[in-house]
């Protein structure tokens, strides 16, 4: 069996920064002049936890930063790995490869944009006092609110960083049952940051929902894994693969348990019709939490999905997966559910949750255009790039879309679209990023959004556009005789464009609504800075030399992961 | 009004104008067809130089007192455009030119384009539609008729429109679009192809549409203009696809190319006739719109609305004409002696026929009309008709072989609508003149205010203008003179030929020539009682109205066309006989010339034309003067005839005339006047009530069904589709509602059926 | 030693009882004890299998499942009392201010 | 990479666009409320430099270019080709030919000019940089040759005129912008599906396509042999390339979007609409669907002449029923566009020259229309038909331009828009016969209706000193037109009339290029397709 000695630590750099960033979180805050006396003397040992804190540790700003520290090299790091193509395997658990990399990059990246919007959203203040008997109801109430923020700035950081190391472990880990098992220590602490805002009514309800509907996911996937463990006897994904691949008919035990596992990741990228609690759960909690929902736990549920899908499950080339076609109708009715939900949404962050079930659609869409098994390695790589990417850049205008969110939020309400109304009066730059994210995600060129949704309905026209008949000389006999993953691209150019009501009317309310209020917004300048760099991103990796080099990363990412069969 | 004498300076400035052609022809040595393009560019360019100076100047009291609004440089421009034709006209009548048959100037060319074959090849040719110009004896005439009357209208307007106060601060509008108006005339006639003949047609129409508009604010006006133009249109398009298959036959529109040889078509192919037929049949279309022929005449009394020089201008000089023209044009195609292609009769049996329902029924119609100017409108699509018929006539000759008769009968068609410009020009100059004086003499009694609702141009207000009006008196009745076809006097020469040309036809070859012949016979005698009905009830009798009393004839630039004109239509005529003007206009000859000596040739004009050889001839032509100038003016007289009021003296000549018509009794026709048949002619027998129901009733709610159904239908689907897909949103977010149990059913039902669906489709 | 198999069909027989529970009742708690249910169900196949492949990951997997059943349970009641805290209902059904 | 005038004139409004849009933001704010002038000052001065580089590669003072010259297939100044995504093939080629080159200078053209006729447009400071950027994309769309690049400027102009319309527009201004963006996103998307099947079809080129194998370049394309193998598969793209670009021109059934976006959009907006963004339509049908598919669109004659012929006598009856002065232009431009149809559908160099001339003088004469709307709209504050009269009195300018306008959309000679008429009509009679009689009697419609609206505007005031005055002026004289509109439309009308004349100024390079279009690209297709006269013999039987 293998030692700890054989799992090499620098490859893990990520999981053990964030390890000693939760390390960092629990001690630093804690440092005080407590001091121990020995026992029978009287000399005072000082022991530096507890006591009267310090008065640079006792600021409550400092688990944020360390959070924020914590993850950008995190993310650095893991740049730094993709970009020097480290590779490595600790079997039967742990692979490294472009892949892992890049998603540990993505995760990373997306917990930093969490926590610089967190900073604002849960604004921690060096000055609280303690309300007393002279304070009217509302400034008792707001003293106690900075009070509780104060004191839970810890929880919170904390439960990102396990939120990290848990996707970030995901992964990379070749072996089912760790991958369940870091996808659960996401998912847990995910589901207390959902309800983290105690205090409210909404908070307290959507992380009830989202824990209970997620149990039940998981109890689902859980219960999938262990018929397949009875089906192998090893839940190594080699030898899944391997088993899979020598099976001559379907066992039941492999079928249902990959499809119970199918529903328990169904759940975490929101398809349907496993998403429901999804928007109920963005709009209780707070847009930063929601943000990492929207974009980090997706990209967690895809990468357990394409584990499942793309590497077990998959046929030899030629032959059809046996679940390309549920996946197929999942995806239609999935992006068309979200996008028609969305549609008249007034809550802002619903909207974003339907429409980011609407993107999980296009994305299954590809996947299961793969699964038609029409084509060979290249055009494989070609979707799977192009789900990747779309993951990637995902964090950069979803993400945006919900830090433009966090500012709303903190000013009151972004329960309503209102909140946003004659936003581009208040603040144009905000505003106008705000509207490159819309169109982003609407999918219009040049903005980065139309580039990864191309690169899906491309590869799906790819594998099908060649199946058509060859002789045939009117399109009504072309038609019938087209594989009918084709008519998937034709369902995502519909969808797309059903989804720009809902993301043109934001920028409609933005532009032409009379504001609520005059006020400017927070100043939060690291938040505005994030924001207009996420929507310059966007812009630059629509087209142009980011966008081609992003596409190469990701395009090594994708054949790294493929290759592994 | 007030200081006239002092006008005429004015156009002093003009006069080194004069030395244009001089200049051209010694100094830079151009040939007369060189200049031709001054006659048109002159006036194009004057045409915006006077609407932007106009519209910049207005209210300036020098662009006002000095050049009269831009009256000044319109008769420049006009002027210029007369001496270069008449510089032409010249060289073309003296013989030691080069001119051929016709000549043509190749200016530029406007498009070019290749043509693919049917063996989807590209013609080696590269076919050209360039710009240029034709001249022959027909365009030179109508070309001399348009030049010379524009410029005469133009001289007339300094005095009518500028002395009018409605007018103030407008007349340079007037003055640019008809100058505008002149020059598509010159265009079209000196257009060497059909194409070009075709935009300056349409030109034409755009300007008639501005001037009937004129006075914009009149809602008749406005409808009048809308009227004109849309019905001339309708042709306009028939005549646009005529072309197109004209086009397609000849792979050019040129003169050239298709007089050439017209029974062969591009590429040495056979011209079949049924498809030459339809083409020329549309072009014909084309001219019954823009010359107001049944049944596209609707427009032409109504255009009345504009101005009277307007009128003058349309009716005489310039768009009427346009129809004739064209159809004068369509001769080589159907002319066997000459290339022409046989089994074209049928065209010039249904021109015949337009043409003689047209002048019956503008005749009758003009019984009962006591507006002047509408009179005269009638007038005009009456004798336009005759023209038409005498054209179909001789289409129907030529096509049929009978090149002599055919000869006289296009000659003469021609030559009335030479005489025919010059009297209706006149006519209406006069006419002008009454209505201005009237006018002015009601303004000056009621101080300005027509709260009585008194019409200057109703005939009812007039009578007994005679000795008021001497020069305007004479004018007209020459004019009227030369219309009925008094004998020797202007109209008479030509209108003979055509009748008699006609019944040639119906009584020895066709008999369906009949019904035209018969109705353009009844209509001479019709013509003889309308037109005297007019003079008398205008000049003669006692005054109708208390403002008769102050009519002066005092405005300046009015008298100077009316004495030409008079001239011209009263010797005009009978000179132009002489010199053979009708074998000129059929391109007989080259030149204009008598036959022998002056004595010879007179006594052999006046033999030909009172006692020809043939006894059909003679016979019909002593009928139609028995009607036109015996019965039809002595019914006048017996209606409206009678003597002036006391103390009143007019000078001899139409003194005499007056006298005269006192002399035949008087008959009352109210009775007559009341009937179902009188209101029906001055319903105009109901045909603009009749379009007018007709495009109430299906087009306009036609159109409204149209937009109606875009807006339901069409965008109302797209609607739909919003609307159904708010609609499934708001059900589809019901489904997540808001309890976890639910969510975790739905799940579980997901999770059921993606094994349906993965083992339904494996099975 | 009882065959394998009656283990797996009694995991089935609580994962099946689990997963009515969980929409059946309203009461948060019963829901939450039913999701153990479905995890036991889970973890007596991992039972099974270890028996019938006598694997000893089978043992581990099962224990590492109790785990999380556990740290759900911990997080569940807590999120739940924290719901009820302010909304004063543990009933799925009633807490539905997030809905549509 | 070499300096090339084509990216420079596309990329430079982009980019002063975008940084003049940017910089009241970035400045304090004493220095940005000043900055109206200044912007819209540089603004000109880019749309005018802009022009004038256009004018002179016209005149071939820059490149020497003989326009009449240019082989089909061929491209004037072109660039030298650098990857901007390489791995999916996309690059950065840009050339223009007679087919695109008086686009182009179309675009340079109306863009200063739209700016001149809203010179005081409220927020200038954001109105001119974003016509500037409008310029930028639309130019783009003309001008390059990669496939890729072409969407994204065919989309990127939508999102200038949406804010046009948006911020700018009328009432109802955020509905038209929504069904605007919308609907004609939707359309192209199809296009964009299209455009990828033929993408996956390409073969590869060295350099290009790293990831894929394929590329987008146009050129390549169409030199490919057999681009798609299936025939099915050739009609089919056919239909969705048609889709995206009839929805643009706009045809019947698929134009509502248009009315709608020009009623609300600002007059510069409706003047680049209707100017250049319908032409894109027609220039992309041209460029990439008949093109690349010559025996497709022979197939589909039948369907084009129906959407011709529906665009064209439908649109006009449509016009006919309307009571609004600019939704009835609007349906205007919906008939005309058909004419455009029908020229491509005769196949032949003249019909297909027509056409050519007809997006040319379509270009010129709808701008005035609109501008004359505009004006109207501004200055008495409706756009019904009949609620104002007697604009003659109030502003001869005004009606002059109208009159000019009007006359030249329906078709009167020595206008722009007759030429093509008349190229179109003879190619189309020569082809098909006594079905020309139905858009010649629509000339009579089209006609009609812009008589009737005239004759309730310009005239019928029952008053010479007075006008009928809208309730919208609430009893308030009306001002004159201001010397910018006047200057817009007088020079629009100046160039209408000039090109009505002197056709052959752009005709020349126009049909030079069709006979090349017809004889390399059609004429095989052609003898390849005995359906070619089946289809035409069809459609006659089914007429009779």
């Amino acid at each position: 069996m293998n030692s700890l000695n054989d799992i090499p630590l620098d490859i893990l750099i990520p999981e053990v920064i964030m390890t000693i960033g939760m390390l960092m979180m629990i001690v630093i805050p804690n440092l005080g002049d407590a001091k121990i006396r020995l026992p029978l003397t009287r000399t005072h040992i000082p022991v530096l936890i507890g006591g009267t804190r310090f008065s640079l540790v006792s600021n409550p700003v400092i688990p944020s930063i360390i959070a924020i520290i914590t993850f950008a090299s995190a993310s650095l790091m893991s740049l730094v790995m993709l970009l020097e193509n480290k590779t490595a395997t600790a079997p039967p658990i742990i692979e490294i490869n472009q892949f892992t990399s890049l998603f540990s990059m993505i995760f990373t990246f997306a917990l930093l944009l969490t926590s610089i919007s967190a900073f604002y959203r849960l604004p921690s203040k060096s000055d609280a006092k303690i309300p007393n008997d002279k304070d009217t109801t509302a400034s008792k109430n707001s003293k106690i609110t900075i009070l509780m923020n104060n004191r839970r700035q810890v929880d919170f950081y904390i439960l990102l960083l396990m939120v990290g190391l848990g996707m970030c472990l995901v992964a990379k880990s070749t072996h089912l049952f760790m991958l369940f098992v870091c996808l659960e220590l996401a998912s847990l602490s995910s589901y207390v940051l959902v309800g983290f805002h105690k205090e409210s009514q909404i908070g307290g309800e959507a992380g009830t929902k989202y824990f209970i509907v997620g149990s039940v996911a998981s109890a689902i996937g859980i219960y999938g894994m262990s018929l397949l463990y009875l089906w192998n006897g090893n839940l190594e994904i080699a030898s899944l693969t391997n088993a899979w691949q020598n099976m001559d008919s379907l066992d039941p035990f492999a079928g249902i348990g990959m499809g119970l596992m199918l529903v328990a990741f169904g759940f975490k990228v929101g398809a349907a019709p496993f998403h429901l609690a999804t928007p109920d759960a963005y709009s209780g909690a707070s847009s930063p939490v929601a943000g990492l929902l929207a974009t980090a736990s997706k990209a967690m549920g895809f990468v357990a999905m394409m584990r499942i899908l793309l590497i077990i499950t998959m046929p030899e080339s030629g032959e059809e997966a046996y679940w390309m076609f549920a996946l197929a109708i999942i995806s239609v009715i999935t992006m068309t559910w979200g996008n028609l939900a969305a549609l008249t949404s007034d809550n802002p962050k619903r909207m974003l949750a339907y429409s980011s079930v609407a993107h999980a659609g296009y994305m299954m869409a590809a996947l299961s255009a793969i699964g038609t098994g029409l084509g060979d390695f290249e055009s494989n790589t070609l979707i799977l790039t192009a789900i990747i990417f779309h993951l990637t850049i995902l964090v950069l205008f979803k993400f945006g879309a919900f830090m433009v969110l966090t500012l709303i939020e903190n000013e009151g309400s972004s329960h309503t679209i209102s909140g946003l109304n004659g936003l581009v009066r208040r603040d144009p730059i905000i505003a106008l990023s705000m509207f490159i994210f819309m169109l982003s995600l609407a999918g219009v060129p040049p903005l980065s959004g139309f580039l990864s949704k191309l690169l899906m309905i491309n590869g799906i026209i790819n594998l099908s556009a060649g199946t058509g008949s060859i002789t045939s000389v009117a399109v009504f006999t072309w038609i019938t005789s087209v594989n009918m993953i084709f008519w998937l691209a034709i369902a995502i150019v519909i969808n797309s464009a059903i989804s720009l009501f809902y993301y043109l009317r934001i920028g409609l309310i933005m532009f032409f609504e009379d504001p609520i209020t005059d006020d400017p917004l927070d100043r939060a300048i690291y938040l505005r800075l994030t924001i207009v760099l996420c929507a310059l991103l966007t812009l630059l990796c629509g087209i142009g030399p980011l966008s081609e080099s992003l596409l190469g990363i990701v395009n090594e990412a994708a054949q790294s992961f493929l290759l592994v069969r | 009004m007030g200081q006239n004498k002092h006008e005429y300076p004015l156009i002093y400035p003009l006069i080194p104008l004069l030395l244009i052609v001089p200049i051209m022809k010694y100094a830079l040595g151009m040939d007369s067809f060189d200049a031709a393009f001054l006659i048109i560019l002159v006036p194009l360019l004057v045409f915006p130089t006077i609407l932007l100076i106009g519209q910049i100047y207005n209210k300036n009291i020098m662009w006002k007192e000095k050049y009269k609004e831009g009256g000044v440089l319109a008769l420049g421009a006009l002027g210029v455009s007369l001496y270069v034709a008449i510089w032409i006209l010249f060289d073309y009548l003296s013989e030691n030119q080069q001119f051929s048959h016709h000549t043509v100037v190749e200016w530029f060319q406007w498009i070019t384009f290749d043509f693919l074959q049917s063996d989807y090849t590209i013609h080696p040719e590269t076919r050209i539609i360039g710009v240029g110009i034709w001249i022959d004896s027909i365009s030179l005439m109508i070309l001399f008729v348009a030049t010379f009357l524009c410029f005469l209208i133009c001289w007339f307007s300094m005095g009518y429109m500028n002395t009018d106060p409605i007018n103030e601060d407008r007349n340079h509008r007037f003055y640019a679009e008809f100058v505008l108006f002149s020059m598509g005339m010159f265009g079209m006639v000196l257009a060497d192809s059909f194409l070009w003949l075709f935009i300056f047609w349409e030109i034409m129409g755009l300007c008639s549409y501005l001037l009937i508009g004129f006075y914009y604010w009149k809602v008749s006006a406005a409808y009048a203009a809308k009227k004109a133009f849309l019905t001339t249109r309708v042709g306009d398009v028939f005549l646009m696809v005529g072309l197109l298959i004209l086009y397609d036959i000849y792979g050019s529109l040129s003169f050239e190319v298709i007089f050439d040889d017209p029974s062969t078509g591009v590429a040495g192919a056979l011209v079949e006739s049924n498809q030459l037929f339809w083409a020329l049949l549309l072009l014909f279309v084309g001219a019954v719109g823009k010359s107001a022929q049944f049944p596209l005449h609707v427009w032409l009394p109504d255009a009345m609305e504009g101005p009277t020089p307007v009128s003058a201008l349309i009716h005489a000089a310039t768009m009427v004409n346009a129809g004739l023209y064209l159809v004068a044009r369509m001769v080589p195609f159907v002319d066997v002696h000459h290339n022409g292609l046989a089994g074209l009769e049928e065209l010039g049996i249904i021109i015949a026929y337009i043409g003689g329902i047209t002048a019956f029924m503008a005749a009758s119609i003009a019984f009962v009309q006591n507006d002047i100017k509408k009179v005269l409108a009638y007038s005009t699509m009456s004798q336009l008709a005759y023209i038409f018929t005498g054209l179909g006539v001789a289409l129907w000759f030529y096509n049929t072989g009978h090149h002599h008769a055919a000869t006289i009968a296009f000659g003469a068609s021609m030559f009335h609508l030479f005489n025919h410009a010059m009297a209706k020009g006149m006519l209406f100059m006069a006419s002008g003149s009454v209505i201005h004086e009237v006018h002015h003499a009601h303004d000056h009694i009621h101080k300005g205010q027509n709260n009585n609702n008194f019409d200057p141009q109703d005939m009812r207000n007039m009578g007994g203008l005679a000795s008021k009006m001497p020069i305007t008196a004479t004018a007209m009745m020459f004019g009227s003179m030369s219309i009925i076809g008094v004998p020797l006097i202007g109209g008479f020469w030509s209108k003979e030929g055509i009748i008699a040309e006609t019944w040639k036809a119906a009584l020895e070859e066709e008999p369906l020539m009949f019904l035209p012949a018969i109705l353009i016979l009844a209509t001479a005698g019709m013509t003889g009682f309308y037109m005297s009905r007019m003079w008398l009830m205008t000049f003669a009798g006692e005054p109708k109205s208390d403002v008769i009393d102050h009519v002066h004839e005092s405005t300046p630039w009015i008298r100077e066309p009316l004495l030409i004109l008079t001239i011209i239509t009263a010797i005009g005529g009978f000179i132009l006989s002489l010199f053979g003007i009708i074998d000129f206009l059929a391109s007989e000859t080259d030149h204009l010339k008598m036959h022998g000596g002056i004595i010879s040739s007179v006594l052999d004009t006046l033999e030909h034309a009172f006692l020809p050889n043939d006894m059909n001839t003679r016979l019909i032509g002593w009928i139609t003067i028995f009607l036109s100038f015996i019965i039809g003016p002595i019914m006048a007289a017996r209606i409206h005839g009678g003597n002036l009021k006391e103390g009143e003296k007019a000078n001899p000549l139409i003194g005499w005339l007056v006298s005269l018509s006192s002399k035949f009794g008087s008959q009352d026709v109210s009775e007559l006047s009341n009937s179902q048949m009188s209101k029906a002619l001055q319903n105009r027998l109901y045909f603009d009530d009749m379009y007018e129901y007709i495009i109430s009733k299906s087009i306009i709610p036609f159109a409204n069904l149209s937009a109606w159904f875009d807006r339901t239908i069409i965008d109302g689907m797209i609607k739909q589709i919003e609307s159904k897909a708010v609609l499934g949103s708001l059900q589809i977010r019901r489904v997540t509602t808001g309890s976890a149990r639910d969510y975790i059913l739905m799940a579980a039902v997901g999770t059921l059926s993606i094994f349906i669906l993965i083992w339904g489709m494996g099975s | 030693m009882i065959d394998p198999s009656w283990i797996v069909g009694l995991g089935v027989i609580l994962f099946g009882i689990g997963l009515l529970g969980t929409f059946y009742h309203k009461n948060a708690i019963v829901v939450l004890m039913c999701i153990e249910l479905m995890l036991n169900s889970a973890n007596l196949n991992f039972v099974a299998g270890a028996m019938y492949y006598s694997d000893v990951n089978g043992w581990v997997f099962t224990a590492i499942a109790i785990a999380i059943a556990a740290a759900e349970v911990a997080i569940g009641l807590a999120i739940l009392l924290s719901m009820y805290s302010t909304q004063e209902t543990i009933s799925l059904e009633d807490a539905n201010i997030l809905r549509n | 990479m070499s300096l090339d005038v084509l990216t420079i004139i596309t990329i430079t409004p982009i980019f002063t666009g975008l940084i003049l849009l940017l910089m009241p933001q970035i400045l304090p704010k004493e220095i940005s409320s000043n900055l109206v002038k200044v912007t819209r000052n540089i603004s000109m001065g880019i749309a005018l430099g802009i022009f004038v580089i256009a004018t002179m590669l016209f005149f071939g003072f820059i490149g020497d270019i003989d326009w009449t010259n240019i082989m089909q297939g061929n491209y004037v100044l072109k660039n030298d080709p650098f990857s901007l995504i390489s791995s999916i093939g996309v690059q950065w080629k840009v050339g223009t030919d007679a087919l695109s080159f008086p686009m182009i200078w179309l675009t340079t053209l109306l863009i200063p000019i739209s700016m001149l006729v809203e010179w005081d447009a409220k927020r200038g400071h954001l109105f001119h940089p974003l016509l500037l950027i409008m310029e930028g994309a639309l130019l783009g769309v003309f001008v390059s040759l990669d496939l890729f690049v072409f969407y994204v400027f065919w989309e990127l102009t939508l999102i200038p005129m949406f804010l046009l319309i948006l911020v700018w527009g009328g009432n109802d201004r955020k509905y038209a912008a929504m069904k605007f963006f919308i609907y004609t996103f939707t359309a192209s998307v199809f296009m964009l599906i299209g455009i990828l099947i033929m993408y996956f079809h390409t073969n590869p080129i060295s350099g290009l396509g790293s990831m894929t194998g394929h590329h987008f370049d146009l050129v390549e394309m169409v030199a490919q042999e057999n681009l798609i193998p299936s025939e099915g598969l050739r009609h089919f793209v056919w239909i969705l390339l048609l889709v995206g670009f009839a929805t643009k021109m706009p045809s019947v059934p698929v134009h509502t979007w248009l009315p709608d976006a020009h009623v609300q959009a600002p007059t510069a907006g409706s003047m680049l609409l209707a100017g250049v963004m319908l032409k894109m339509g027609a220039y992309g049908f041209l460029r990439i669907a008949v093109t690349l598919f010559p025996e497709s669109t022979i197939v589909f004659i039948p369907l084009l002449i129906f959407l011709g012929m529906a665009s064209l006598v439908y649109g006009a009856w449509v016009c006919m029923g309307q009571t609004n002065l600019k939704r009835m232009v609007a349906y205007s431009s919906v008939s005309h566009m058909g004419l455009i149809f029908l020229g491509i559908a005769t196949m032949q160099p003249l019909g297909i020259a027509g056409a050519l001339f007809m997006m040319f003088a379509h270009g010129i004469i709808s701008p005035l229309l609109f501008a004359v709307a505009g004006a109207f709209k501004h200055h008495y504050h409706t756009l019904e038909i009949g609620s104002m009269r007697g604009i003659a009195h109030h502003s001869p300018y005004l009606s002059g331009h109208m009159m000019l306008g009007w006359m030249a959309s329906l078709g009167l000679p020595l206008m722009a828009g007759f030429v093509a008429e008349v190229a179109i009509l003879i190619a189309f009679w020569m082809e098909f016969g006594w079905l020309v009689m139905l858009p010649a009697l629509t000339l009579v419609i089209t006609a009609t209706y812009y008589l009737t609206s005239m004759q309730r505007t310009i005239f019928e005031s029952d008053d010479p000193h007075h006008g009928i005055l809208p309730d919208t002026l609430n009893g308030e004289q009306p001002r004159d037109i201001t010397w910018h509109e006047n200057t817009g439309m007088f020079i629009l009308g100046l160039l209408t009339i000039l090109f009505g004349i002197f056709p052959f100024i752009f005709w020349d390079m126009m049909s030079s290029w069709s006979t090349g279009f017809v004889t390399e690209t059609l004429v095989e297709a052609m003898q390849n397709k005995d359906t070619w006269n089946s289809n035409i013999d069809w459609l006659m039987e089914v007429l009779k």
